[in-house]
């Protein structure tokens, strides 16, 4: 434990049922300590009624994401140190989803995008099929595999402003995906894929505002995917008419 | 205060969304296309659990040389001959048929060759290198692609509501339903189904350092044993030796750094920064888990401890660029908690990372109660003593899909649903609500209590005295949490109701495994018996078989059925080499 | 309105393109009204030419040039980073854009003056 | 809000303005430095079909691009949806269309009948 009496001065968003508001917490301040960790202590030491949620604590399920002091992040990762400002941390719940209560949001829209981008893999092959042989160094596979590890997050979401305004937007991590699997050589649905992203909320509405690479705590690019996409997509104007 | 739950209908329910959970939903789609399947969950379908945490890899025997013989024996072998054969010899061999539907039908990337085919490497316990991965994030992928399945799909979801009983029909003879706390409102709700599923993971996480998610809290253990379900070998609680030790403050503390750290020539020092491993085994740090998690904790016992009293992993001399490379997500997570892993030192201790035990089931994931099912790391049986890293998601795959397939045929043969026994499902109520009748208390010491006990009592090292030591302490608990209340006010995602609710599930669990490791006079895998420490003779191997509900827990012990190969014998030929690890490079 | 996800070059790269899009669509129809109107005026030229020497004129031909380089480097930037291989420069690029356009303008505006 | 068939446009006709904006762009600033007068360059693109073209094509072009890029900030921005959106996008390109068209006629041919 650093210092003796050292506390964070944390304010936390406060809703149910449509209204909210901040409170103010003084959290202990240790070594080692998480913006969750800090959520965690008001809910079982000062506030027993405070709602978020996590679960792997690692990075690996994407359920914790939230906004601390109004940038989107993952919070059982992101360190007290990293992002608190003169000891101030204001913490709220992810933008650009609806609020269930305090800091948990309802992701069932992020996901019905996810879908509606056709971003589920169409099989061509069945499990009695010998495994498709795959050159880890072809072309199509690396592009594949540098979009592939998404924790579906939503930190994109909450960072990018076209959601934000286009409540059809299919929003970075979806398109992400879509992208992966249209270079996945064993996937058969390409052509509805294509049509998929090419709707009233597809890739197109994308303006490369980079806000999705720039807080994705795995470091994936979305705006690269989604130019592949756009890509894609023009190359298939000239073609569709075959 | 009056609780009466909502009501609700459905065919086929899955309990759980890990990798047991999903494709059980899949198959059962499958299997009964017009029958309604529903995912009942305690978080977001596919964002919970321990199968999304998987980082090595997927145990499957599939490359020439290699033999589901082969796997088969470093499971039973591995799991020193606990393992219910049958088991074993099913996860082994359909669990090539599941690689084939995961890479072929969900879409997942499994690492390549050059020359195009499967990479597999070897973990530990293993004489083949035959573990499939996605580089160390494998049970990402693998839960993401089964998510986007499912949740393409008319699949019913109930997310983030926890189940908390399950109610018999009125006559007992079969399950009528799984009543949950919707968690967003705080209410009941009672869901009939004509099969259920219990797949809610396990996960030993009453120990003051342990690795699985957050959400699991041995739910469904606690919830079979009630309705006098027998759960096996509940004393085998796995330790990972290297866990991340950065403080009690933070729930980072307890995760695991990976395997590979020390298969790749990570040294592991003592608190006076000297290797200690060479002490306790030839094999140095690159010995098996259960060796290295027993000689660190003898370190600590001994006090040669790092400042959050552990001891260090130091990678260093192997170059810190190319560990930053080679390791580049567990240096990026030890950076954050702000430890530096390719040139520092950084802290570890054991942690408790997987349940052996679990529910008696058959191989088509029957139980004793009709209508109840379970699979995966609820299930006890396929690894007996000791689970190779590599076994627990091809398990959990490889019998969600058999659930699911069994499920879905047997919900086609059965007409009606079945009228919930009123009585039982009175007192579940009254047993998740039993805190607000009491004075709001402090569940979060009395929490640490209990994983401080299970540490020090019913850990790495146990003995007699010491188990009884915690029977004792966990009936303490016990007592105390039944006097600490929490408010009722507002019950919508009321956190501390269900902090509570888990610790309760908690402590009725650790008492069980406490139980079972007393009844254990010797040391098998995971078990260790400072004052039993020899295994007992392999051929009179025998499992505990736990019973009872709350405080009155009785354990008995079965033997165990060679039904396929008898200790002393292999399925492998004779000319076959005892291990070709590492053949293939 | 920046709010703190949005303070990175990136972000403000595409709030310069748009403000300069709206600045464009907001001139140019008066640029093209007062272009008309000089031209077609019975003294025609002499019109004209009067006219473009008034400061005003002038800076608001400077401001339709500086937005006009602004937002065409700005969308050569976008097609390039949506229709080129990708490159990890984007920054750099950003910047180069605005700086280029700056050049453009300024000549422009130093030779005007 | 933008398909691929508007995507489509308004990339194309970006594609299209921007060899004519640098090639404006270069005129201007090389005349003025060249010591050209505006009168002279009038003088120039008076009566000329290709300046004619020229012009032209940049104003067909920005009305499209233009609306199309003014519909999605109104949509973004403002929140105007449906036939408020379409009025607005359309009127945006037939002003462009129809001030750019006079201008360009009052460059290229308007004086040169005379
Ligand atoms: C960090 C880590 C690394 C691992 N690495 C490997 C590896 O490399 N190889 C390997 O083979 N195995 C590994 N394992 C083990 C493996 O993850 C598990 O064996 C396996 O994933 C268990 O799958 P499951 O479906 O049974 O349970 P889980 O995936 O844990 O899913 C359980 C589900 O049940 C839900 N649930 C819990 N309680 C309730 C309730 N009361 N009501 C409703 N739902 C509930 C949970 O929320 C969750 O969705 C690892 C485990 C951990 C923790
Ligand atoms: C000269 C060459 C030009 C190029 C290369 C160009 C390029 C682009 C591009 C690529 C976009 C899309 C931006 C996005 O989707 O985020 C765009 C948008 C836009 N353009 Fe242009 N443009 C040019 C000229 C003009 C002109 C002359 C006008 C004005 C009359 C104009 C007005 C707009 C507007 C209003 C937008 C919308 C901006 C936004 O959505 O943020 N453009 N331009
Ligand atoms: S792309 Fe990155 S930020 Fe977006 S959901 Fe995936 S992991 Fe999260
Ligand atoms: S932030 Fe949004 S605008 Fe595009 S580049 Fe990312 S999706
Ligand atoms: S809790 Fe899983 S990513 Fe944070």
């Amino acid at each position: 434990m650093s210092g003796s009496e050292q506390f964070l001065d944390v304010s936390i968003w406060r809703e149910q049922d449509g209204d909210g508001h901040f409170q103010q917490f003084a959290v202990p301040r240790r070594d080692n300590q998480t913006i969750l960790d800090v959520v965690a202590w008001v809910q079982q030491q000062r506030d027993p009624t405070l709602s978020y949620r996590f679960a792997c604590r690692v990075g690996m399920c994407g359920s914790c994401a939230m906004m601390v002091n109004g940038a989107p992040r993952w919070t059982c990762r992101t360190h007290v140190q990293k992002v608190a400002e003169d000891n101030h941390l204001q913490i709220a719940p992810l933008r650009n989803l609806p609020v269930i209560k305090d800091l948990a949001v309802d992701m069932d829209p992020f996901f019905d995008k996810w879908v509606a981008a056709d971003a589920v893999f169409e099989p061509s092959q069945t499990r009695h099929d010998p495994m498709a042989p795959i050159d880890p160094q072809d072309p199509m596979r690396v592009a594949a595999s540098e979009a592939i590890e998404c924790i579906n997050c939503a930190v994109c979401y909450a960072a990018c402003d076209v959601v934000a305004a286009n409540p059809d937007y299919l929003g970075p991590a979806a398109l992400n995906r879509s992208w992966s699997l249209l270079n996945d050589s064993r996937d058969a649905g390409q052509a509805e894929r294509l049509k998929a992203v090419s709707g009233e909320g597809g890739c197109h509405n994308c303006h490369a505002q980079q806000s999705c690479a720039r807080y994705c705590p795995n470091e994936l690019n979305p705006t690269v995917s989604i130019s592949g996409l756009k890509r894609a997509t023009a190359k298939s104007v000239f073609s569709w008419g075959k | 205060m009056q609780f009466s739950p909502e009501r609700h209908d459905t065919d086929i329910l899955i309990l759980g969304s890990g990798g047991a959970g999903l494709f059980a939903a899949l198959h059962a789609q499958k299997a009964a296309p017009h029958a309604k399947v529903t995912i009942a969950v305690k978080g977001l379908i596919g964002k919970c659990g321990c199968t999304r945490m998987v980082q090595g890899g997927y145990n499957v025997a599939l490359a020439p040389g290699d033999s589901v013989e082969r796997h088969f024996m470093d499971t039973v072998i591995g799991g020193k001959w606990l393992p219910d054969q049958d088991m074993a010899w099913k996860l082994c061999k359909t669990a090539v048929t599941r690689i084939h539907e995961l890479e072929n039908e969900i879409g997942c990337f499994f690492d390549r060759n050059p020359d195009g085919t499967l990479h597999q490497k070897a973990f530990a316990g293993q004489t083949f290198d035959r573990t499939a991965h996605k580089g160390d994030l494998t049970g990402i992928e693998i839960i993401s692609r089964l998510m986007e399945q499912v949740l393409s799909r008319p699949v019913e979801r109930l997310q983030e509501h926890r189940a908390v009983g399950l109610i018999p029909s009125r006559d007992g003879s079969a399950l009528a339903g799984v009543l949950f706390i919707d968690m967003r409102s705080g209410k009941f709700r009672l869901v009939r189904a004509k099969t259920v599923l219990m797949a809610t993971g396990g996960g030993p996480t009453m120990y003051k350092y342990h690795t699985p998610s957050g959400d699991k809290s041995m739910d469904g253990l606690a919830m079979a044993m009630r309705r006098g379900l027998a759960l096996r070998d509940m004393e085998m609680v796995q330790f990972h030796p290297t866990g991340l030790l950065a403080g009690a403050g933070t729930k980072m503390t307890g995760t695991v750094l990976e395997e590979g750290l020390r298969g790749a020539g990570g040294h592991l020092m003592n608190g006076d920064q000297q290797r200690f491993m060479f002490d306790y085994d030839a094999g140095g740090e690159r010995a098996t888990r259960d060796i290295v998690s027993r000689a660190i904790y003898e370190e600590m016992r001994q006090g040669r401890t790092s400042p959050h009293g552990g001891v260090y992993i130091s990678m260093a001399h192997l170059g810190p660029q190319l560990v930053a490379e080679k390791f580049k997500g567990m240096v990026k997570r030890c950076a954050d908690s702000g430890f530096d892993l390719a040139a520092g030192l950084v802290e570890v201790v054991p942690t408790a990372h997987y349940l052996m035990g679990g529910v008696v089931v058959d191989t088509d994931t029957r139980t004793a109660l009709p209508g109840l099912y379970v699979a995966g790391e609820d299930a006890g049986g396929a690894h007996g003593s000791n689970r190779l890293g590599g076994n627990g998601v091809a398990n959990s795959t490889v019998y969600g899909g058999v659930a699911g397939d069994v499920m879905g045929q047997d919900c086609l043969k059965m007409q009606a649903l079945h009228d919930p026994d009123e009585t039982v499902l009175d007192e579940e109520m009254a047993r998740a609500t039993a805190p607000f009748a009491q004075k709001p208390g402090d569940v979060t010491a009395l929490r640490d209590k209990l994983l401080d006990v299970m540490w020090e009592d019913v850990g790495v090292m146990r003995d007699a005295d010491g188990l009884q030591r915690g029977l004792h302490r966990i009936d303490e608990i016990d007592d105390e949490l039944s006097s600490t209340g929490v408010a009722a006010d507002n019950l919508a995602f009321n956190l501390s109701w269900h902090d509570w609710l888990n610790l309760r599930s908690l402590v009725d669990m650790s008492r069980v495994i406490a139980q079972s490791a007393l009844s254990r006079e010797n040391s098998r895998g995971a078990h260790f018996r400072e004052d039993h420490p020899d295994t007992g003779a392999m051929q009179d191997s025998y499992f505990t078989l736990a019973t009872g509900s709350d405080k009155n827990i009785s354990v008995a012990r079965a033997p165990v059925q060679f039904t396929i190969v008898k200790p002393g014998e292999t399925l492998l030929g004779a000319d076959e080499a005892e291990t070709l690890v590492g053949a293939a490079e | 309105m920046i709010r703190p996800h949005r303070s990175h070059s990136l972000w403000y790269a595409f709030l310069l393109h748009r403000l300069s899009g709206i600045g464009l669509a907001l001139f140019l129809p008066i640029h093209f009204y007062m272009l008309a109107l000089a031209l077609t005026d019975p003294a025609q030229l002499d019109g004209f030419l009067a006219f473009t020497d008034l400061l005003i004129v002038k800076c608001a031909e400077f401001g339709l040039v500086f937005l006009l380089a602004v937002h065409m480097f700005g969308g050569l930037r976008l097609m390039a980073l949506e229709f080129l291989p990708w490159s990890p420069r984007q920054k750099t690029y950003a910047a180069t854009a605005v700086a280029l356009a700056f050049f453009i303008s300024t000549s422009f505006f130093l030779q005007a003056m | 809000m933008l398909t691929l068939r508007l995507y489509m446009a308004q990339r194309l006709t970006a594609l299209i303005m921007a060899p004519l904006t640098i090639g404006h762009l270069a005129v201007m600033i090389y005349a003025v430095q060249g010591g050209l007068s505006v009168a002279e360059i009038l003088a120039r693109t008076q009566g000329s079909l290709a300046w004619f073209l020229f012009y032209g094509s940049f104003v067909l072009a920005v009305s499209v691009h233009a609306a199309i890029g003014i519909r999605v900030i109104l949509y973004e921005w403002l929140g105007v949806k449906g036939v408020m959106l379409a009025g607005l996008s359309w009127s945006l390109c037939a002003l462009l269309l129809g001030l750019g068209g006079r201008a360009v006629w009052a460059v290229t041919f308007a004086g040169a009948g005379a």
